[in-house]
């Protein structure tokens, strides 16, 4: 049983190691960020004030779709090589991305409102983000759904491969198809088209997401690995 | 070395070890009589041995070799008899049988394999109406359909196969079960003692899994 | 290419002696196109209007429905573990399983809807339209089921769980699909849709036998 | 009364721990008034004009949806053997099965139509009597599908008996309650659907357990 | 005429006629082994005493009276253990076996049941993952809590009670069968022989179906 976590061990002694600097990183990353957005950009001359939503919209945006490949990674490496970390690496961050999704849906219905005069519309954008929140909470809820944990994470990973075909459409559904949602002017293969002033509080609020997300990654998984390590030991104990 | 032989085999089922370190060695033209008590882990280890369960620890080495190195191959010699009876209750004996046999590649005629199990007469039958022992019979005989054919499987994987059956049948089963020895298989089969036992002993081994529980 | 037919041919068999719940999806549809009418009011200029939309809706409902047992009786009684030591792929037997589910719901449904279209007053612009869509749509709900029905095998309330997976995997075929045909009647050229359904057939073709086989061989143990 | 209680707990229990897809029914009821606007197209100012009715025929279908395995699993495993042989009474225990069913489905369809009528924009007056006709005709869906479940219990093509039998009974209901409706959004008064609704509800409590009751003695055997 | 007899039994299944003209008696204290070949109409009879199914002719009697005059009495009096297990696989064991303890009214106390069987350490552990034996000694549990509740079935019905039980559980089972005759309750065990008869031999009659097949 021990050289199962052998290899986990060495990763939480890793992982006790780098958190505080993550976190502390996290922690200034979304000070700069938020002082920028708020503080130092410009309002927008056809928006006002609410294109500050973006330097949450969109960074989150971002994290929502990595987070997934993410997962869809990590669910390849316990396929293939049946991974302990792997798994618990899917199960830590498929809750976050949830989340993020979360942000990207709320975000962007609040910008909507004035900028469209809708809170929602059925376009390919909208609705791919839609379904990554469902495959979100698909991936959580089929984890859960066996009473052998082992199993929750193998059908999870088979899920997760399988609605990675969505994130493609996400990216490039505003260009595939005509819809009212912004295309890409950032994570474009020329020159970003955006504004200086702007593009700094984007970046820096992208890199203070991405912080958080490692951060509580870090954390989500010690916690699982603890418990895993509190099982092995309550039913060895019982024997 | 010949047969089946495994190396300190563990088995881990709903994060609880069942056995560990099991070590066993099988000659063709044996048959091993697995007993011990309720949740002793027999099941579970007729189904490691037949690929169903992937072993938590050691490895089972058919001929000398690990059978994880030749999964397509393995299966192909293994036959397996859970507690379940696999029959579809609205098909007759005879096409649930056809199905398999058809499916595994098996002589396509299963007339002698209902005449083994003494149950042509429930051919035409659907499964639904048949009783427990009958319907038992028909699993078995899926076992005659693979010994009739050419390349039948080696490996007899049988859990509890007399459960139900009437002493004539028993004595069947234990017909079909030391051909299938003398034509140099193997095969090991759980029991809780009984009839079966007796009539195998000659060929048998017997090994008791209560000693592995962990 | 043997054990493929032999396994479609048991599956239509059982459905039609009543063994699978693969006929129910059909007699769902046609049974809620009928109710919809009584819901709705039929005298309404309306049902024209929606009849794409919920002709779609209805297949989707009848595919999920019949997909929560394409596995669970073999699972249940051990055949599972008997098509797996078979000498067929798990690959093979999910194709297999895929295809006996769109013959005993998808094609029905692609025979009964004309007659729906009829019974909805949809414009004749209509008609060709959603048989394509479905002929195209239809298989890839049975494929894409597929792996939700493995995936859930043996699950804590696998029911709700299947729907909640297939709901996303569902939805762009939903909106292709009706998008197709509020098309055709607004006198659109279609192809584009068309062409996206055959995409999603064709993905679903590549990667449903290999990720429904992967769920299966985690479902054996 | 006891057995009446017991009986309903357990069924309750067994639905919460996934062992019965009553569950089902809701999601399915939720999930296919998602469905919906993707079909029919959320913009258009049709939604309101055939909420009422959608949601009518969608908390029928997705009652006939969990009543399939109402008896099924306990016929199987023998345990309906046991019921019967117990001191509680056929009668009793066909109304405790209709109850938890009508618990686990009817209730939360109930709880989740006021979501689906803002989802829909339905006009406020339509809230009350939504509920109502729910409230009243939710029940005699369970009741009613008791019977059909009991009935088709072991019968070939269970699936697509139950439905067949079922759709008769079910449309008058239907007719009611989403006629209630409109009528409502209308202006006029709903009494009178109300009351048939009402006496519906009644014949189904007075009759539903006796024939169930009948058709379980002949299922045992 | 004290216990239980039969006259001129005849049971008609799917159309055709399993038995006919079966005359059993039975005095209270005293079990009966029927045995007989698959197919022979033991669980048929069993379901037919039990009033599970009507017999095609024929009439039971139980202390001199036709239980046909008295459903509810008769429903009151036997314990049936069927083929298949009662059992939710959601559920824990000891779930279970409170639920049937509640409905039939018996002591709601699981406890001793548990413990006539040695299942007290799985009381907690959803029946889907039990063994095939663990799974039998649940629901023969429910024999044990009519028995420990006051006024508890009289005749007990079982089919083939002893599939899947180890050694050691027979006799558990054995046991209880003995105290449930020494409290001049009646007992009818299909069976096909094996360590159950053996120990119930002394208090129990022996019945061939072989010979009631029409
Ligand atoms: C609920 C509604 C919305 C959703 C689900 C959504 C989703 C997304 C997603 C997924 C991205 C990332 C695209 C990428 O990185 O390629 C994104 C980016 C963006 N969104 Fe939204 N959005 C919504 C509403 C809006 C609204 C109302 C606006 C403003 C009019 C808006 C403006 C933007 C902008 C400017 C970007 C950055 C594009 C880039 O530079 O790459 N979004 N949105
Ligand atoms: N539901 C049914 N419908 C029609 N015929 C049935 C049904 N159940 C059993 N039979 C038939 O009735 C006969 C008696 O069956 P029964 O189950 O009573 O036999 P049994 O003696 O218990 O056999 P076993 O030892 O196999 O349990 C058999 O021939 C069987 O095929
Ligand atoms: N699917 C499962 N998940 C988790 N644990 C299981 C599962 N199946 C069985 N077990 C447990 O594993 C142990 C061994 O079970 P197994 O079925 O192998 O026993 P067995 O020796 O075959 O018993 P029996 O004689 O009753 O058939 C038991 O304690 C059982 O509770
Ligand atoms: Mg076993
Ligand atoms: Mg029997």
């Amino acid at each position: 049983m021990l050289h199962r976590f052998a290899n986990p061990a060495r990763f939480s002694r890793i992982a006790a190691r780098v958190l505080p600097w993550s976190a502390t990183l996290t922690g200034l990353l979304f000070i700069a960020g938020i002082y920028f957005a708020l503080f130092v950009s410009p309002a927008d001359y056809q928006q006002g004030d609410t294109v500050r939503i973006m330097y949450v919209h969109v960074p989150s945006a971002w994290m929502a779709m990595a987070c997934y490949t993410f997962i869809a990674a990590m669910s390849a490496i316990s396929l293939i090589w049946k991974h302990l970390l792997a798994d618990i690496a899917a199960r830590a961050a498929a809750p976050l991305g949830a989340g993020f999704t979360v942000i990207v849906l709320t975000t962007g219905s609040l910008w909507g409102k004035p900028t469209w005069g809708t809170w929602w519309v059925w376009d390919a954008r909208l609705t791919s983000v839609l379904v990554l929140f469902f495959l979100y909470l698909g991936h959580i809820a089929l984890t859960h759904a066996f009473d052998n944990p082992q199993r929750g994470a193998r059908a999870a990973a088979v899920l997760a491969l399988v609605g990675f075909v969505n994130i493609p459409i996400i990216k490039f559904s505003v260009d595939w198809w005509n819809t009212l949602h912004q295309p890409a002017s950032l994570t474009r293969l020329d020159r970003p088209a955006i504004d200086p002033a702007m593009l700094t509080p984007l970046l820096l609020m992208g890199l203070a997401f991405m912080a958080y997300f490692v951060t509580m990654l870090l954390i989500r998984m010690r916690a699982d690995l603890n418990a895993a390590r509190a099982r092995a030991l309550q039913l060895s104990a019982a024997e | 070395m010949q047969g089946l032989t495994t190396h300190k085999l563990g088995c881990i089922r709903g994060e609880r070890a069942v056995f560990a370190g099991l070590d066993l060695a099988l000659k063709p033209g044996r048959a091993m009589l697995l007993s011990g008590p309720n949740g002793s882990g027999k099941s579970s280890l007729l189904r490691v041995l037949a690929g169903l369960l992937v072993p938590a620890a050691g490895r089972i080495d058919w001929e000398g070799i690990d059978i994880a190195q030749d999964r397509d191959g393995h299966r192909a010699r293994v036959a397996y008899i859970g507690h379940a009876d696999p029959l579809k209750p609205s098909l007759t004996a005879a096409e649930n049988l056809a199905f398999w046999a058809k499916l595994y590649g098996f002589d396509p005629d299963i007339e002698p394999a209902l005449f083994q199990f003494s149950i042509e007469s429930l051919a035409d039958i659907p499964v639904r109406y048949l009783s427990a022992g009958q319907r038992r019979r028909v699993t078995l005989a899926r076992l005659a359909l693979g010994q009739n054919s050419q390349a039948g499987p080696a490996l007899w994987l049988l859990d509890e196969p007399a459960t139900g059956l009437d002493p004539g049948a028993v004595s069947m089963l234990a017909n079909t079960i030391l051909a299938h020895l003398s034509n140099e298989g193997v095969a090991i089969i759980s029991t809780h003692g009984g009839r079966l036992d007796e009539l195998l002993d000659a060929s048998a081994e017997r090994f008791d899994m209560g000693g592995f529980v962990t | 290419m043997i054990g493929f037919s032999i396994l479609v041919r048991r599956d239509l068999r059982l459905a039609f002696r009543g063994g699978t719940d693969a006929m129910m999806g059909v007699i769902f549809f046609v049974l809620a196109a009928i109710l919809f009418p009584f819901g709705v009011g039929p005298d309404a200029a309306v049902l024209p209007r929606i009849g794409g939309g919920i002709i779609w809706v209805v297949a989707l409902l009848a595919a999920l429905l019949s997909l929560e047992r394409m596995f669970a009786a073999d699972h249940e009684d051990g055949s599972l573990d008997l098509l797996y030591l078979s000498p067929v792929s798990l690959g093979q037997l999910a194709l297999a399983k895929a295809f006996a589910h769109w013959l005993t719901s998808g094609v029905l449904l692609l025979i009964a809807s004309p007659v729906l279209a009829l019974l909805y007053n949809l414009p004749s612009a209509a008609f060709l339209p959603l048989v394509a869509t479905m002929a195209l749509g239809t298989p890839t709900l049975s494929l894409v089921g597929a792996i939700g029905a493995a995936l859930t095998l043996g699950a804590r309330r696998g029911g709700v769980l299947l729907a909640l997976l297939l709901l996303p995997l569902y939805i762009p075929v939903l909106i292709f699909g009706a998008g197709a045909i509020d098309g055709a009647i607004a006198g659109r050229d279609i192809t584009p849709q068309l062409m996206v359904l055959g995409g999603f057939l064709l993905a679903a073709l590549a990667l449903a036998p290999w990720a429904t086989a992967a769920a299966l061989r985690q479902a054996i143990e």
